[in-house]
């Protein structure tokens, strides 16, 4: 399952459906929304975009790492600390390419799915700089 | 003909989204964004910088594909285009 | 937490439990019962020692990574195909440190926990070999 | 004096384990374990290589505590003792 929305993630129940046939390793990363002093945050998304970006980088992962399973769910919209932004779950036969698989989505998808955050602080907003200047990977190279 | 211009984030503070724009004959890419970021000068200058060319870290797309800065300004719209433009992306 | 026990875990409950102050990004390792030609699998532990050396295991990468919570529940006696033998959960600050040390983890349990599992298939029954064969990391050198 | 021998995995299917076993004057954990093992030959020979000596995968505890291979033959066993005797773990 791949999304982008609005709603929280039920935790315990997509990492009991990731258990696919051949599973030896599950590996669940939930980004969470840090308590900067902010009040709040709040997820922008060019949604159509963002989903395909990301069903992009479920396929690469699963080609790259034997992935047997990839859940990515990209929350949007107004968050409070301690909810979670970003979940991403993989299952594969072995811990190896669980991790490695785990951490190359998230690179990628810090490096070019089109999400921005907004931290709501007492003295208003501030937008999150990405890690990435030129947000596609290598400068000037389009995906 | 009309296209669809859509900003996000800081751009779309500024400049709003989801704005359907008639293109004028000949219109590329950079001169239509530029038209109509042209109608608020902080997110003109958030986008351009003081030649008129996309600033390096801005990122546009045509229907949901990049477009180097350098094609922007030789590319024709096409009716019915989407054309995105945005800051870095900073998700996950 | 740091456990061995018979019983299954709540995955999501442990997960929303992880979100101590400072939390910005969790990582859960779940090794599963992988579906190798086997019935079941039996897992056994000498107990005190195991949880003692999770302990100090726990304590290691928390200082090494900086983890701001770390979950460790090791399950023995008979697991079915696809049930969780082994929970790892930590949250940190930031995700190179989640992953870091959620794999020092793992690792570190792999090498020197006394914690033994045998296949139960068809045909009788195996004990799975090491990936250590000393057992304690290094040859030779006393933990 | 007693002590207490454990043994765990393919050993204790072999041995037996929480074994509560009379400790002999001057007995060392390599002599009280050999002494345990000797009951059953294939669990004996899991154990011990054919002069006697642990095999090299062969982990050794007590109260605990990892003993070197080279420091059990020496290392005397008090009242209490719980001496561990296994095969390179698999957990994880």
């Amino acid at each position: 399952m791949i999304k982008v929305q609005t709603e929280d993630v039920d935790i315990g129940a997509l990492t009991a459906a990731a258990k696919v046939p051949g599973t030896g390793a599950v590996v669940l990363f939930d980004g969470v929304v840090r308590d900067d002093d902010i009040t709040e945050m709040e997820l922008e998304a060019y949604e159509d975009v963002a989903v395909a970006e990301m069903e992009k980088i479920a396929a690469d992962a699963t080609r790259l790492h034997r992935l047997l399973h990839v859940d990515i769910i990209h929350r949007i919209g107004r968050l409070s600390v301690g909810e979670n932004i970003l979940i991403i779950l993989v299952s594969a036969g072995h811990r190896p390419e669980a991790y490695a698989g785990s951490r190359y989505i998230i690179e990628e998808i810090k490096k070019s799915v089109p999400i921005w955050k907004k931290e709501l602080t007492k003295n208003g907003g501030r937008w999150v700089p990405g890690e990435h200047g030129h947000g596609r990977g290598k400068p000037g190279s389009p995906s | 003909m009309t296209a669809k211009l859509r900003f996000f984030a800081k751009f779309r503070e500024l400049l709003g989204t989801d704005i359907p724009v008639p293109v004028p004959e000949g219109s590329t890419i950079l001169s239509l964004v530029r038209d109509t970021a042209w109608k608020n000068k902080e997110g003109y200058d958030a986008i351009f910088d003081d030649k008129g060319n996309f600033h390096e870290f801005v990122i546009v797309m045509r229907n949901g594909k990049r477009v180097e800065h350098g094609d922007a300004a030789a590319a024709r719209v096409a009716d019915g285009d989407e054309i995105a433009v945005f800051p870095p992306v900073a998700g996950g």
